[in-house]
């Protein structure tokens, strides 16, 4: 009988509280966006599962001697998200952009969506019930980076408390950029503007392909080595990839490293989606600032295209600019799909992932900004 | 308050100022190494069709259907062992 | 000279003390079964080669700064066994169970075998020499679960100190099953009922593989957290398979991870094989019991079967049963084959995997049960 | 020692208990499931048999023959570079 | 303003150290070796970008809380090295050793060139400036073995803060086997030994291929168990391979695991390339007792092979000798090359891998007499 | 200084006579394995020649260009997912 009582004391019907059902309705909710809306599901299946697990009663699977809580080390430390990064650079090709490489001032101009965002944040310090530090706007800021990993090695750094909702909603945004985007691009640009063919890219040189990670690096080393651990990795992997002399490792950090280290970040930020951290006003200030830094940085993109376009001996159709926010490479296609309905000749694919790579350097760049200054 | 939010707006000058020289710098370092392998060590861009794919034409549309069903047959199987 | 001595006794022939060379035959007999014999090589193969290494005089190789040492946190801390039974839960299809649900109950009584063998090894506390506590039992009882991760989770957990042997029973009577299964179905069963023929199964819905893995989950936190962190896992990887959008991730976790995972696990599991742990008297008490628990899991899945044919309007062979102590898929092709013998038109498989999968469920469940009550 | 084993048996009989009636509502849970999804979203069970293998009979066996040739000996070259 | 001073102080161009310069620059030597001139890319290629990472200034990327220093436990405690000669065991194969096992008399003889290394290092240190414990040079000698994860080991328990050139050099004087052995056979053999062709082997059957790994291991725990656990995981892999039974283990250790482990341990084995380590006269010793050490192990290979074949019923090509040095498949090759340009007829190949697997068992001893006695 | 000079000459001669030692035990031990093995248990050889390439020579030469197209094509396509 008392085994009975205590059996009935260690069950999650008595021991669950009410934000704990809420936090695994949001967990069943991100699996639902994940496995029926397709919201980028390699991460937020992984996050949505590990939030359900994280919130079970008893079980403490993100607490100390969980497994959540041994794979949240590979976060806390940096290394998931920097060996994600490497083979994001191994799966990148500079190819377009180094074609074409006053592409790269598109990416550097969506980047203003992350320090608009930062002082959004700070400014709504002024509603009631909001309390951001600079070190949290400048880890909110950073979703308007639009990269994964990079928002969440930013956000380990410099405020790991809201670690869960900056990932969510900088992945949710990512998968909703085929939605944010286009109202914005049509908005300010004119149907002519849309109809602009651009010239065909040269064929860009391997030797060309091997060197530019490496001067990237060079570069951020001198220039921004706070930067350095996100621009190296992803070098590396891009210079395996380039190189064309090490491909056994090249293809294994493309795939089965990404794979294996996919699954352990998805549930170690799934496990920092605990009911302490995630129900708070903060949280829909989070979402909001998220959404309004993707049009922000979107709008940038497309208005420094249309200078661009005004000065340049070759013409620029605007609608690429959009793609300097970077989520690779669904901005690029959204691009090459709102010329398609203005020009259904006009294939912006390939030009637009010119400022689409641009965007990543652009968002790791103000990432070393961010983590040097703030 | 108000001073954290000149804070920011320092932070978001300098952000975009650092931002832009980067790139900006990117831009002229990419343009001289481009110049450079160019003028010094130009390479023979590889085309992109695979003398592979000219043969085909002289193969008959019999062959080619009987092909691409081994392949697909051979493709499914291989996924069915789940081992690769 | 002084060399030459230091030399002679640094050699393991100096070195070497009799239970060391006995647990090094033994590895080596693990080795012969699992390569020669085909005991289910692909963890009997690393546990006899660990077990090997781990009794090599001097050289330390299990101890303190030693590769298995280390290796050896990765079941400590739950890890190792966790990812297995990911890929594991990948490599699951529940269509079968789905089609058929009541051949859970099947699985459920399959697990007797565990409870019984659990005062099985309280009863042996008579036999001088033997000396189990509540929670050795219960830890050799999951041998009895026929699941070689649930058995080492629930070994690590509750009695570290047996987990090689336990593990090498639970892999070994596993491989068994083909010997030990087929003699206790035929005492069991009539030749009219072995020659049953069972009503096609119908199509299964994506939705419903989709939903089966989240519901067994929901269950689990609401009743039973405590087995939650297995029964989450294995639902992570089936969720994982069945959804369809996160295919790399699946076949990341059925191929690379879960063997790079099982040569870890085990190499850390024969390092638990000491002289002192394996050469005491309760070995032989856990192997006996062992081969006990099987052969009632077996006895009680028919019985159940038998039970469920009178009072089901579709007939059900009993020898489908047996296949509820899970060891997927051995003892669900046992069951086709001795059915087969009796009716050669007889197929028998695919209604035998819903038992042999329902039985992973229920000794996942027993474990739970295990885990939180002793 | 008859403590131990009466811990055991009550053991025994909430282990079992419990992993009966778990399995049970897991029972009715599936088929309230599977109800609702097969009057409310019915989906169209996917034939087993692809296309692909009906156009097969049209090719003659020397070329069907002269394909698996060709696929096994390119599974075995695969298999020979130890890269997949 | 204040944090304009602020930024340009956190620049590398303010932070940059003149040796930190000079190690880039090194880091970027061995990337063009690595790509450029094709020395061992698989290695070379990580460890040099490993050497730019940890040299960048304020990044502190080797550093506590970098992602190199966790990288670094992998080697601190051995995990790396020996996954790799796991690895490595599963892809070799022992068949033409076995089918002429007096080749191991050649890996044996090959292993002077470590031995003879260990005294030119102690004698280097009358040379001022220069400074080896016996450790040290133990530890400098292993590169003579021309097996770089046994280098690895042995430096890494030995000698760690040598670690880094102990490995450069290891991995260069491999990737120059074609350079630095050709003279030296030619110019210790005759035309018509050069000429001589060698028995053709026979097939050696599965069961030896078995037996021959767990032999090894057996001997080497009675003889010398400190080589126990580099000898050991060698046998695993090997035996995961010729067992046959475990064919996904066995492909994984030998490609995705591999693969991993060989992109951390580069890095981290470049991240030891620090200017304090490097930038000291005691690396040009290193350096120059490497190149010695091959020479002078290719050497006695040969004169070995020489005698064999005076002695020998079946005639022995002395060119194989030369093989014996390990630089697995490299050094077979090239014995295999010279061979042909004395007699176009003549494949040394097969011949040549027997000695050149020995020379991998040989050095492992060799370490492991470095290791117990040092 | 000298007294390290004798140690390493000293590690030397064990060393390598350890090396040799061990080595020669090796050969001793494989050559009684492989005769216990060739008396007690004979394996049969199996020959390399797969009987599938005997097979091919009766596939006409068009046939074996068009499917090594085909596999050609199947390879680089299947490189190009980038999945495997
Ligand atoms: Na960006
Ligand atoms: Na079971
Ligand atoms: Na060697």
């Amino acid at each position: 009988m008392d085994n009975l009582i205590a059996l009935w004391e260690s069950t999650g019907l008595y021991n669950f509280t009410g934000p704990q059902v809420i936090m695994m309705l949001v967990g069943f909710l991100l699996l639902y966006l994940a496995i029926k809306k397709g919201f980028e599901p390699l991460l937020l299946l992984p996050i949505g599962f590990g939030a359900v697990l994280s919130n079970i009663p008893i079980a403490g699977i993100a607490e100390e001697g969980g497994i959540l809580h041994y794979l949240y080390f590979g976060i806390k430390s940096g290394i998931f998200p920097l060996l994600i990064f490497m083979g994001v650079g191994a799966m990148t090709d500079f190819g377009p952009m180094l074609a074409n490489p006053k592409t790269l001032f598109l990416g550097a101009a969506a980047q203003f969506g992350i320090f608009a965002t930062l002082l959004g944040a700070l400014a709504l310090n002024l509603i009631p019930g909001m309390e951001f530090s600079l070190q949290d706007a400048a880890a909110i800021a950073i979703i308007g980076g639009a990269d994964g990993p990079t928002a969440i090695y930013v956000a380990s750094k410099l405020a790991p408390d809201l670690l869960g909702p900056i990932a969510v909603a900088a992945y949710s945004y990512m998968a909703l950029v085929p939605l944010i985007q286009p109202p914005i691009m049509r908005a300010l640009t004119t149907e002519d503007e849309r109809k602009i063919e651009m010239q065909q890219l040269r064929v860009v040189s391997q030797t060309e392909k091997i060197i530019f990670p490496l001067m990237l690096l060079t570069l951020s080393a001198l220039l921004l080595p706070s930067a350095a651990p996100l621009v190296g990795m992803f070098c590396l992997g891009n210079l395996m990839n380039s190189c064309g002399v090490v491909e056994r490792l090249s293809k294994t950090a493309q795939n089965e490293l990404i794979n294996i280290v996919t699954i352990f970040l998805g549930l170690a930020v799934g496990s920092k989606l605990s009911a302490d951290a995630f129900l708070k006003a903060e949280t829909l200030g989070i979402l909001a600032l998220g959404a309004i830094a993707f049009c922000i940085g979107t709008a940038c993109g497309v208005i420094m295209a249309k200078i661009m376009n005004k000065f340049s001996d070759t013409p620029i159709n605007p609608l690429i600019g959009a793609a300097g926010v970077s989520a690779v490479p669904m901005a690029a296609r959204v691009a090459n799909k709102v010329g398609l309905e203005s020009n259904p000749h006009n294939f912006l694919l390939m030009h637009a992932m010119g400022p689409n790579v641009a965007g990543v350097i652009g968002s790791a760049v103000a990432a070393g900004v961010l983590l040097s200054l703030v | 308050m108000t001073e954290m939010m000149n804070s920011g707006i320092e932070l978001m000058l300098i952000g975009m100022g650092i931002v832009f020289v980067f790139l900006a710098l990117l831009i002229v370092m990419v343009k001289i190494i481009a110049s450079i392998i160019q003028r010094f060590f130009p390479e023979q861009p590889v085309s992109a069709t695979s003398p592979a794919s000219a043969s085909t034409s002289h193969t008959d549309a019999n062959v080619i259907a009987a092909i691409s069903v081994a392949v697909h047959q051979y493709r499914n199987k291989h996924k069915g062992t789940g081992k690769e």
